[in-house]
């Protein structure tokens, strides 16, 4: 293996320059911190932190998880600090520790989104805006802001407005046709999309007959939901000049370079990080390899280079 | 501080009535644990089942070892029965928090109680608590199972502690015909203040010695279950209700799986 | 176990009674006969045949298939022996089995639909017609008939003013509102709705920087999508009062029955079938087996007893 | 006709160069496979991956056994390679079309040809062509592989039936020093009407040697691979173009996987 200083790993969402491509997960890297004990936070393309909202929240009541062929469903019901407590406690040790920093953020209504990117606009340390559409739209009967194109270029447009830093707008996979809603996030001021979110699922238990999940339904994240998430990072690809994230079943470097030559500028480790802390340290060391052998000297030569 | 490891599997014993003893060289982990802490652990390459396991710290020896004792009911722990001495596993830990030991007033009895294959952490809490706490502390272990071979194969590791657990059984075929609560009575008595309690069993058997410690002021610690994916507070999957003196939900990965029984909404 | 007869099996979908709720998934089973060395048709609920369109297709260039996580795409490109063939050499043999014979069809016009289902409206042996609308309308630039409420509506207005049948639509899940398509359908006359088929999804070869299907793009099957399976019959239950099928990842009886809790009148099972030519036996016996336990004396008494 | 059985290992062989040797209890397979047929494996219960693996028979014994001869490359085929004695496998068959032995004009001579695991189908030819065809039919086997390594432990399988197969290595560790297809003109020259020619092997390998058949007039049987989901024309994955003589695609599966290499398009 090549050092990683011989290839060119940095890329760019927005104005912001990230380290290497790999990312980590909204919702399944804490907020950086439970990951100290496991890996260098430095060495990765981004800390993307658990969804934060307004105020605190307390989450859905358990069971929250439950696995499934390849996979899990999670409704942990967007269980979070709030922005106050996590600009307070949580964004200083992160920030000391030089990780380049990704809120993610979510909320009922468009002028909580805007709220929150206000909120961050002049925070140090924060790199850039994960923006969560795959939320209920509280004053639209509940309907998800990621499943209607209209309804997520609003909440794209008042965060864009709400603030000047980098902005990414987290897709939803629940949707007929992920190129209109790319676009529909890319023309409202978006920097770069990354998808996807989790798949809606449900599990039973046949003995109560029972829901798994206390909430019904959860996300379904994991290996099993690869070949979707690739497709619709492909599509997206294609729809749009912005900057696109892969995410979705990643669990190896083999993973992350297959979404890189459908078209991805960067992806996120999710779910990997609970079955191995250090996924995205290894993955990022699978990326040099990979590309050490095939004698490139940028990640850039690799991205897009599907040949169909 | 936890890490994660690929560790070696020593010895594999089948217990009998479904129960293995996994004996893993993990001497990071053997170092650190504490009772009442736990282990993530996976075995193989293959995607399904993705998550890892939670099991309890069982023992922790002094050569680097240490051991975990479990029941087989899906495909996850039978994957660990199969895995045979020289086979690695991948764990990360030790995680969570332990059972608190600090010094009983005088005169306290401390008494263990588990149930099933709740028994688990019970023998290194055992080792830990004539360890640490007063000579003299008086330490009583009641143990409840389905069944005589469930029980029996435990029964020498604590007796080699200089313990008699007193015990019960479903169906009678060791010790009280009964439930591991009832013990309770049997054993202390209905009133003092004298006793400490520390608990480990299926949800309804901690529930009913949650309440008769309650009952009685004794303090009393359990350990709970949830089903987890990371096991190190990522996915905030473990949550557990409060019963609303501190928070609404707890997570069995960070703020337990050992809890003050009072802190938990029994439901 | 408790013998057959003991407990009651059978179930309506349109007119149509099947022996017990366990079909075949269209294209899993071939014409039926590719199993006769593996099972007796005749204990199958049904046998749903693999699509059949007006004239015989050759299907897409190979690779065709490819494994994935718990799970598999397919590209097969609707290859069948188009309906005449299908009238006179493969259901004669399916007919004198015994077994009841669904009949998928597929086509690229509302008309080639239509024209489809009146051929085969008064063939002796055909229990019932299975529309699957996830096909590209080539008048309306390739857009799946199944991803439009309206187009898919149309279709089944015409396959039903074309045919006598009991009409089954096979709905897709590569859409945002699983509810509002079962809807349109059973307004425009479906006697009953089956789904999911598969979620499209996509596959890397790293090596050559290939798709690993030659179409580029496929459908995913198996156990990987049962969650989303599930949680999209459990929905169509709720929004419909015709019968619905559930189909996807069933490999077991203990899958088989969540669906029927969830609200499902039938199940059809497909890529188990390649895995174990036998699972639907199987799947039939661990239901009677279920139902015996609970004390059950009709399926009936399971169907949509989810306590959520 | 097919048959799904859980059947029994009898024992593995590790072979060297990554190359295992599966001998399975299966009487009835035994007893009606064909050589060129194959079967579908799948070990454990668990889901990923999912798929079962076709493999050719490589024998069938008088009393119930048969064998496949694999090489790992996957998953798959690591979980096949890590049965004991004594584990059962679910087995599909025996499935397709095998090798086509109408009797050859006299004179004619009959050739083996095999590169790398594709050697798997053509012990068990061998053995057919010499127990059905005529006394006195000339047999050549000739063989490819990458080193002595792979090849080696497969040699004394043919000389027990009276065979010197001719062999070519790509490092040269082992006979002629270069590709197979080149022994076609080492072993039978260039000219002649009188070979049969019976192929198994990577498909570049088999193109070559279906070139040099066609230059020559010679039939020639090959036998092909696809990604396979079922292995008995259910799922239609295993298309393969055909040369438009005869269909547009054929189903390896169903119509081969032996065929005649005439009716294959070779791209
Ligand atoms: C902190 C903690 C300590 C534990 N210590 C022990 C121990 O010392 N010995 C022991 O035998 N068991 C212990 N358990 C329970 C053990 O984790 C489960 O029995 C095991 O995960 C079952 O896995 P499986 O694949 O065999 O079963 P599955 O087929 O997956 O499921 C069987 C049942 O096990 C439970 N379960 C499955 N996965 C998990 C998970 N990831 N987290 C929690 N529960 C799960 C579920 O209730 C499920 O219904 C502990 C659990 C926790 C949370
Ligand atoms: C008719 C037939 C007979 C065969 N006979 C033999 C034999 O006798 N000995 C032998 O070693 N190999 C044989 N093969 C190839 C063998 O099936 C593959 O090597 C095996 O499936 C690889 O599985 P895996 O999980 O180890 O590899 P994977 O990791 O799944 O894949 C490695 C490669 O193997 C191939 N492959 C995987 N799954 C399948 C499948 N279901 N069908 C076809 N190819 C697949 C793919 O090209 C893939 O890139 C045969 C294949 C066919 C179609
Ligand atoms: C337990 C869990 C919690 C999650 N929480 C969030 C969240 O707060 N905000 C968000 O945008 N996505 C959240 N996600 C979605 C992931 O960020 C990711 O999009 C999804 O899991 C697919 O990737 P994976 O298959 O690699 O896990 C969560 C996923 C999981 C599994
Ligand atoms: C190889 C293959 C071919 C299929 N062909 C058809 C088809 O012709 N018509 C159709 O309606 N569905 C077709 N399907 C979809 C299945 O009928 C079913 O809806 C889907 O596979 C999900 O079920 P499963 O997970 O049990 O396989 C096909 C699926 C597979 C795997
Ligand atoms: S198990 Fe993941 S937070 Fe506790
Ligand atoms: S492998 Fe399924 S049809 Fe040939």
């Amino acid at each position: 293996m090549k050092a990683d200083t011989e290839i060119d790993l940095k890329v760019k969402i927005g104005g912001c320059i990230l380290r290497n491509p790999v990312m980590t997960a909204s919702g399944t890297f804490g907020y950086g911190r439970e990951f100290e004990d496991f890996i260098d936070l430095t060495r990765l393309g981004a800390v993307v932190v658990k969804g934060i909202s307004l105020l605190p929240r307390a989450g859905n009541p358990p069971p929250r998880v439950v696995e499934t062929p390849c996979g899990m469903l999670n409704a942990i019901g967007l269980e979070n600090v709030g922005v106050e407590a996590f600009v307070q406690d949580k964004l200083p040790w992160l920030q000391r520790t030089g990780a380049t920093v990704v809120v993610n953020i979510l909320g009922n209504t468009v002028d909580e989104y805007a709220e929150l990117a206000q909120r961050l606009d002049n925070v140090e340390g924060v790199a850039a805006v994960e923006v969560n559409i795959s939320c209920p739209n509280v004053k639209e009967g509940g309907v998800a802001f990621g499943t209607d194109p209209a309804m997520a270029a609003a909440v794209t447009g008042a965060v864009r407005r709400a603030c000047k830093l980098p902005l990414i707008i987290k897709l939803s996979p629940n949707v007929t046709d992920i190129q209109l809603m790319a676009r529909s996030v890319a023309e409202a001021g978006a920097d770069a999309v990354s998808l996807i979110n989790t798949l809606l699922g449900m599990a039973i238990d046949l003995q109560s007959r029972r829901p798994k999940l206390a909430n019904v339904v959860g996300g379904l994240s994991g290996p099993a939901i690869k070949p979707v998430a690739l497709r619709m990072v492909w599509q997206a690809a294609q729809a749009v000049k912005i900057p696109v994230i892969g995410i979705g079943g990643i669990m190896t470097a083999e993973d992350a370079l297959e979404f890189i030559i459908a078209g991805a500028t960067a992806v996120q480790v999710g779910t990997a990080n609970f079955i191995n802390p250090r996924a995205t340290d290894e993955i990022i060391n699978g990326i040099v390899e990979y590309l050490a052998q095939h004698n490139m000297r940028s990640i850039n030569e690799l991205r897009n280079t599907l040949r169909t | 501080m936890p890490g994660q490891y690929l560790a070696t599997i020593e010895s594999n014993e089948d217990l009998g009535a479904g129960v293995c003893r996994l004996t893993i060289l993990a001497p990071e982990i053997a170092a650190a644990g504490r009772p009442g802490q736990f282990v993530m652990l996976r075995s193989g390459r293959g995607l399904d089942p993705l998550l890892s396991r939670p099991f309890s710290l069982h023992q922790t020896m002094a050569d680097g070892r240490m051991q975990v004792l479990f029941k087989v009911l899906g495909e996850g722990t039978r994957r660990l029965a199969a895995l045979a001495a020289g086979a690695s596993v991948a764990i990360v830990g030790p995680l969570g928090r332990g059972f608190a030991l600090t010094p009983p007033p005088t005169g306290t009895r401390l008494g263990l109680i588990g149930g099933g294959i709740g028994v688990a952490p019970l023998l290194f809490l055992a080792r830990e608590i004539q360890r640490l706490l007063p000579d003299g502390t008086a330490l009583d272990v009641l143990l409840g199972a389905r069944s005589k071979a469930e029980l029996a194969p435990l029964l020498a590791d604590f007796r080699a502690l200089g313990l008699e657990p007193a015990v019960a059984t479903d169906d009678g075929s060791l010790g009280h015909h009964g439930l591991v609560p009832e013990l309770i009575d049997q054993q202390w008595g209905q009133e003092g203040s004298h006793c400490r309690v520390f608990c480990c069993g299926p949800w309804p058997m901690m529930a009913a010695v949650a309440s008769r410690c309650r009952e009685r002021g004794w303090a009393c610690q359990v350990s709970l279950e949830a089903m987890m994916a990371c096991g190190f507070s990522a996915c905030l999957g473990c949550a557990v209700a409060g019963s609303g003196k501190r928070e609404r939900y707890f997570h069995v990965c960070k703020d337990g799986p050992v809890f003050q029984a009072e802190d938990v909404n029994w439901g």
